[in-house]
């Protein structure tokens, strides 16, 4: 049977994480392929209602990652991130969303196989942890099949 | 207080001397030595030359034991078997498959609870602190202290001191009174485990330590290592002989020298067991 | 409906190897809004830049999608393609197939899968984008330049030339760098001081350029052309204006024993000060740490005896604010120092010094007036080694980068020595020699041949003191690694160059990206070696790698010139990349409630209250409102904003919730 | 990993140094640090470094001459090399699996006779009385080696200072001891 291939959505800003997975390109570090990268401009502009819409679209795990504290494109925006993630989770802890599946890194422009570690680290623990088709469930969803490729 | 004892072969042995310095130390302050009930030998450099399972199931016995006797801390005095104990339970600590072959092969459940101390650090834990006050024959002589390979190395494992230019022993020789001399082969090795199969090597080796320190003025060699003890004195014919001269500067374990400081007796010290007479 | 185009590009075979672009190109064109699609082996060149531009016309295209490599590198490229058939060019997306997808993965289904996946999101997206215009901003025309070694007087000076204004700050009383400090330089063997000199007066007395020692960036606002910069002068305990120069002051200081920093630690030097005899501006500043009136309370030696009264113990720090348009970094490099080196006694003994010790020894400026003499008695050394990559190409000390510049001056090094002690003999111990460089090899060869210098191939293990020598220990490895122990009188090490203390802190201050050793990084390793990632910010020297002075002084040539040309125009487009709050005719006006949480979190003070009034001047809704002038885009109010009525252009509500359900919901 | 040899070009001896030591013989650069700082070099026919340069080759003939050589056994694994290799090689770790497998395919040097001698006589103490029983030790050693009369002035001395004891200690549970001697030999007969 073939294994288990989480969908990982990374949301990842500009300046450090995106430029970071070029240099992991640039690098040709292979990583898994279960990841696609959506682009903002910064961390702080992640409104994190996305990411419950990505698990209510079907994601199996997460990555939010940004430029490390202080080095910011834009002074603050990555501070604000960590503050909203912090509260956010513990919302999805009480409303019972699995956190495991949301990874919250810093990965600056220079860090092109750090990219790639955290993507396998995601994918392998994420496949460990299965599909994620509780968050039907918790969201109150009817139960239906969701189906994985 | 009580702390756990594993002694390894040598101290039973050729080394028996710095067993009874050891214990005399700690008898001085109160400590009471638990030896490890029916322990067995490390497998020193032998074991790790030959068959590498072996140098990991050997020290994992010993500690096994310890916890079945419910120990959480042991000394042990002797480098070597102090470096194979930490090795090994570095190394099952971070292979898990590792660990259940070598406790399937004792027979015995290990859990890596146990926290091994070599002889500086249970000095500097337990002694150190109370020392002031305790010197009534301040050890005033200029020593060379000696840390030799295994004390201080591999860093990554045994995360002691530092590699190069380390300092613990002398500090300690400071408090109690000593002078120690800054020289150069504090961390060269003596040749260790060629002591009998190749003593042509260990009077070179050992040679240029004790050659060393002659040249700058050391007064006496302090050790914490039976190893290193017996080819800097068992092997002082050969090092004698590899230098050209006679040269009897005395080398003493550190709580030899300890417990001279502390006054005791000089025969409970052992100190008439050495080759090179200790005249400090 | 949209009409859109889908580009897949091939980059050679950089894509094509691992992604199936063909089937990517056929995937896309059955999507619903998509017009056109097509795959082509180099959609960057000329011929693939027509594809698109012919596409926009013939079909009426209203978005276009290129699926090629990085928007970072090819995203105004193609924009401006767009452009230029008529389309708005933030109509526009890029889709990274190489970078992020063909680079990363093996050939492969799941890698075409994921080709497509980042197609459709993109896809998916621009159906939300809008057309934008690029915002005008004025440009101040003066440039900050940080840091007054070699590279910061060539850029003061390139950039002075074109007729632009320079400001200079440099951190320490003098400008002249390390330059100042080298004797000879190779590869030629022309005295540092005598040419670098001359250009350090000539910074001092260009009309163009104002200089300020003795100061640091204190905090960096604003964005290209419009920067505004606050400079910490620190205190020199002096009134410039009064002070002649005439250095009584230097000679009566009674704190003499003062390790200095122009001779490496070599020398000594008073409390009050002047780095060196030809320092610009030749003025003394007070080492407060060191100096006794501010230990004790009392001396002011220098207070009795100065002509012109020009001392100021109550002399504090200023903070001045100053507008610029563009900055140049040339903060340059340091060199590894004691406790580094444990097996080689570096900072134990006095006879192990560092590249930059030796220099000052050499130099017939330093403390034994261009004799080599050993630090520790001042005897004439012997026999000297030289320790090569001492700290370099060395992981386990975490530096595997080689320094560069250490090869050539160890080279010159021991041909100085054996051109002023003859009779001496010199070695090197080396792991590889690394000449590459106009006349560098040829050097190095001379150096060997002409002047006998000892070559051996290994590391050395480690150095120790026995009667007086220096005992080096190491073996040489063209000979199968046969032991050489050498009694040496005095060791050099080549130091790796390192990123000077505080550059994090400076690279936070200016917002630049670092690398993992602290040095700054450009833009592009291969194509934008000058610029950072912030648009106006740029890079001289040796703060971005080690460099050596030619290297050091092209690149300071190279950031002058992309200042001189942000220059020649009035005014900069910029990106529309920044935050919008909705607003609509009356009687809706706007979703903002105005709470200002904008306000408070944004970065950029670019937001502001505004009043909405009625025909009768009454206000009738109090809102936010973003000034695009000073908005960068973070989207940081975005997040925040609780009615969602602040929006990013480029990366709205609408577009980043696209994104997300294109990537799950296959088709 | 194995993917990691895979993608090293390390091939024959090195791969498996690799894959038991975890040591990868392409990471050496031939600085030639640990033979200049290494005690014993100058008594190996081939130093650290050239034994590393050796696997590095990937040569047949040049892997057996690293298990014949008279350099694994006279090294002391003092660690120096490794404490002070630039690129964090474990030299050491190296070496025990070199000499392992040189005993495993009896190729141990005809030089390092006594040495590997002192070593199986030392495990053979162990093994019968869990403990060193240092006599014995001394006892078979010198009728593997035939080396009567060395040391032969020791033992006496040893003796008056009481360092020599007659009778061996001997630990309860040397059943134990001897299984766990077993069930690691079962992969290496030596």
């Amino acid at each position: 049977m073939a294994e288990f291939e989480p969908k990982i959505v990374a949301f990842v800003c500009n300046w450090c994480t995106y430029a970071g997975a070029d240099l992991t390109g640039t690098s040709r570090i292979k990583y898994a392929s279960n990841v696609r990268i959506i682009r903002f401009p910064c961390t702080g502009r992640i409104d994190y209602m996305l990411l419950l819409k990505a698990f209510d679209e079907g994601a199996d795990g997460i990555i939010v990652s940004g430029c490390h504290p202080n080095d910011c494109h834009y002074t603050s925006g990555n501070f604000h991130a960590r503050r909203r993630w912090i509260m956010f989770r513990s919302l999805c802890d009480f409303t019972g969303i699995d956190t495991e599946r949301i990874k919250f890194s810093w990965v600056s422009a220079a860090e092109g196989a750090k990219w790639a570690d955290i993507v396998n680290a995601t994918v392998a623990s994420v496949r460990e942890l299965g599909p994620y088709t509780e968050y039907k469930k918790v969201a109150k969803y009817p139960e239906k099949e969701v189906s994985h490729g | 207080m009580t702390l756990g004892f594993y002694p390894g072969c040598s101290l039973k042995g050729s080394s028996r001397e710095y067993a009874e310095s050891v214990l005399a130390v700690a008898k001085a302050f109160d400590i009471n030595m638990e030896e490890i009930n029916d322990w067995n030998c490390c497998g020193a450099t032998a074991a790790h030359n030959m068959n590498k399972e072996l140098s990991l199931a050997l020290p994992a016995r010993i500690l096994s034991l310890a916890e079945k006797q419910g120990l959480t801390e042991i000394v042990v005095p002797c480098a070597a078997c102090y470096s194979r104990l930490t090795v090994t339970k570095y190394e099952l600590s971070k292979d898990p498959a590792l660990k259940t072959a070598v406790t399937d092969a004792n027979g015995l459940e290990y859990t890596g609870s146990v926290s091994v101390l070599n002889i500086v650090q249970m000095l500097d834990k337990y002694i150190t602190p109370n020392l002031e006050g305790r010197v009534v024959k301040p050890f005033d002589h200029k020593v060379a202290c000696y840390y030799g390979c295994l004390l201080v190395r591999p860093h990554e494992i045994l995360k002691f001191d530092r590699e190069e230019d380390p300092q613990s022993l002398d500090v300690l020789m400071l408090k109690a009174g000593a002078t120690p001399i800054d020289w150069a082969f504090k961390t060269e090795c003596c040749g260790a485990g060629l002591s009998v199969s190749r003593t042509s090597s260990v009077g070179r080796l050992s040679g240029k330590i004790i050659g060393d320190a002659k040249d700058r003025g050391a007064e006496a060699v302090i050790v914490a290592c039976p190893m290193c003890h017996s080819n800097l004195d068992m092997r002082r014919d050969a090092i004698n002989s590899y230098l050209g001269e006679k040269i009897d500067i005395p080398v003493l374990y550190i709580t030899q020298a300890i417990g001279l400081a502390l006054g005791l007796d000089r025969k409970a010290l052992g100190l008439q067991r050495h080759f090179v007479k200790v005249s400090v | 409906m949209s009409k859109i185009g889908v580009f897949v590009c091939h980059c050679g075979e950089n894509i094509s190897a691992t992604v199936d672009c063909a089937k990517v190109a056929e995937t896309a064109g059955n999507y619903d809004g998509v017009a056109y699609s097509v795959d082509y082996k180099y959609m960057c060149s000329d011929p693939g830049q027509n594809l698109i531009k012919s596409a926009i016309k013939e079909k009426g295209l209203t978005g276009v999608v290129v699926a090629s490599c990085s928007p970072r590198m090819h995203e105004p490229t193609f924009r401006k393609a767009c452009a230029e058939a008529g389309l708005n060019p933030f109509m526009c997306e890029m889709a990274n197939l190489r970078e992020h997808c063909s680079w990363v993965h093996e050939k492969g289904e799941a890698t075409t899968e994921k080709a497509i996946d980042l197609v459709r999101i993109l896809v998916e997206k621009v159906k939300y984008n809008h057309s934008l215009s690029e915002i005008k901003v004025p440009v101040t025309k003066t440039a900050l330049v940080i840091g007054g070694g070699i590279a910061g007087i060539q850029a003061s000076l390139d950039i002075a030339n074109t007729g632009h204004k320079v400001i200079l700050i440099e951190r320490d009383p003098s400008i002249g760098g390390h330059m100042s400090q080298l004797s000879e330089t190779f590869p030629t063997l022309d005295c540092s001081q005598c040419i670098l000199t001359p250009r350090m007066v000539e910074v001092a007395q260009h009309p163009n350029i104002t200089l300020y020692t003795y100061a640091e960036l204190e905090s960096l606002e604003g964005f290209i052309g419009n920067f505004k910069a606050k400079i910490r002068r620190k205190s020199k305990s002096l009134d410039e204006k009064l002070c002649t120069g005439c250095g009584l002051c230097t000679t009566k200081c009674p704190a003499k024993k003062i390790p200095s920093e122009f001779n490496e630690g070599l020398g000594k030097r008073t409390a009050i000060y002047v780095p060196f005899p030809q320092a610009v501006p030749n003025k003394p500043v007070i080492d407060r740490i060191n100096c006794t009136y501010y230990i004790k309370g009392k001396c002011k030696i220098c207070e009795i005896v100065c002509p012109t009264g020009a001392i100021r113990f109550d002399q504090e720090d200023q903070i001045m604010e100053v507008e610029v348009g563009a900055i140049v970094i040339a903060t340059g490099f340091t060199v590894k120092q004691p406790d580094f080196f444990p097996e080689y006694g570096f900072g134990k003994y006095p006879d192990v010094i560092t590249g930059l010790q030796f220099e000052r020894l050499a130099s017939a400026s330093g403390p034994t007036l261009g004799e080599i003499r050993r630090p520790s008695d001042g005897k004439i050394p012997e026999k000297i080694v030289f320790l090569a990559c001492a700290g370099s190409r060395d992981p386990a000390k975490g530096i595997p980068y080689c320094s560069k510049i250490c090869c050539m001056y160890i080279a010159k090094h021991a041909m100085l020595y054996q051109h002023k002690v003859h009779g001496g003999k010199s070695y090197v111990f080396y792991m590889d020699i690394r000449a590459g460089g106009k006349m560098y090899e040829e050097f190095v060869r001379r150096a060997i041949e002409d002047d006998g210098v000892n070559y051996i191939r290994g590391r050395v293990s480690r150095i120790y003191e026995k009667n007086g020598k220096l005992i080096v220990d190491g073996a040489d490895t063209l000979l199968n690694a046969m032991p050489v122990e050498i009694e040496a009188d005095m060791v050099v090490l080549a130091t790796a160059g390192v990123a000077n203390e505080g550059a994090e802190e400076l690279a936070q201050k200016l917002h630049i990206s670092y690398d993992p050793y602290k040095f700054f990084a450009e833009a592009h390793p291969k194509l934008k070696p000058v610029e950072t990632n912030t648009a106006g910010i740029f890079l001289a020297g040796a703060c971005q790698a080690p460099r050596d002075i030619p290297e050091s002084v092209a690149m300071a040539s190279g950031a002058a010139v992309k200042v001189a040309g942000l220059f020649s125009q009035d005014e900069l487009t910029r990106e529309p990349i920044i935050a919008v709050v909705n607003r609509q005719a009356p009687p809706v006006y706007s979703s903002c409630v105005g709470c200002f949480l904008c306000i408070s979190t944004c970065p950029y003070q670019a937001i502001e209250k505004e009043e909405i009034k009625n025909r009768n001047g009454e206000v009738i809704k109090s809102m936010a409102k973003v000034n695009p002038g000073l908005c960068q885009g973070c989207g940081t109010c975005v997040a925040f904003c609780r009615t969602k009525s602040i929006d990013i252009q480029g990366y709205t509500h609408e577009q980043m919730y696209t994104e997300v359900m294109a990537l799950l919901n296959e088709y | 990993m194995s993917s990691d040899t895979h993608h090293s070009g390390i091939s024959g001896l090195g791969e498996e140094v690799l894959g038991h030591t975890e040591v990868k013989v392409s990471q050496c650069y031939q600085c030639g640090k640990c033979s200049a700082g290494c005690p014993l070099s100058e008594e190996m026919d081939y130093p650290p470094s050239v034994i590393m340069r050796m696997l590095q080759t990937g040569n047949p003939d040049l892997e057996d001459k690293v298990l014949r050589s008279f350099s694994i056994w006279v090294c002391l694994t003092c660690e120096m090399c490794f404490a002070r290799c630039p690129m964090s090689i474990d030299i050491p770790k190296m070496m025990d699996f070199l000499r392992e497998k040189s005993l495993n395919e009896k190729k141990a040097n005809p030089k390092a006779k006594e040495i590997v001698a002192f070593h199986k006589s030392f495990l053979d103490s162990i093994r019968f009385t869990g403990r060193l029983y240092e006599i014995g030790l001394f006892v078979d050693y010198k009728t593997r080696t035939l080396k009567i009369l060395d040391d032969l002035a020791l033992a006496p001395k040893m003796m008056k200072r009481g360092k020599l004891n007659i009778i061996p200690e001997l630990i309860k549970d040397r059943s134990g001891v001897a299984a766990i001697f077993r069930k690691s030999n079962k992969k290496n007969k030596n």
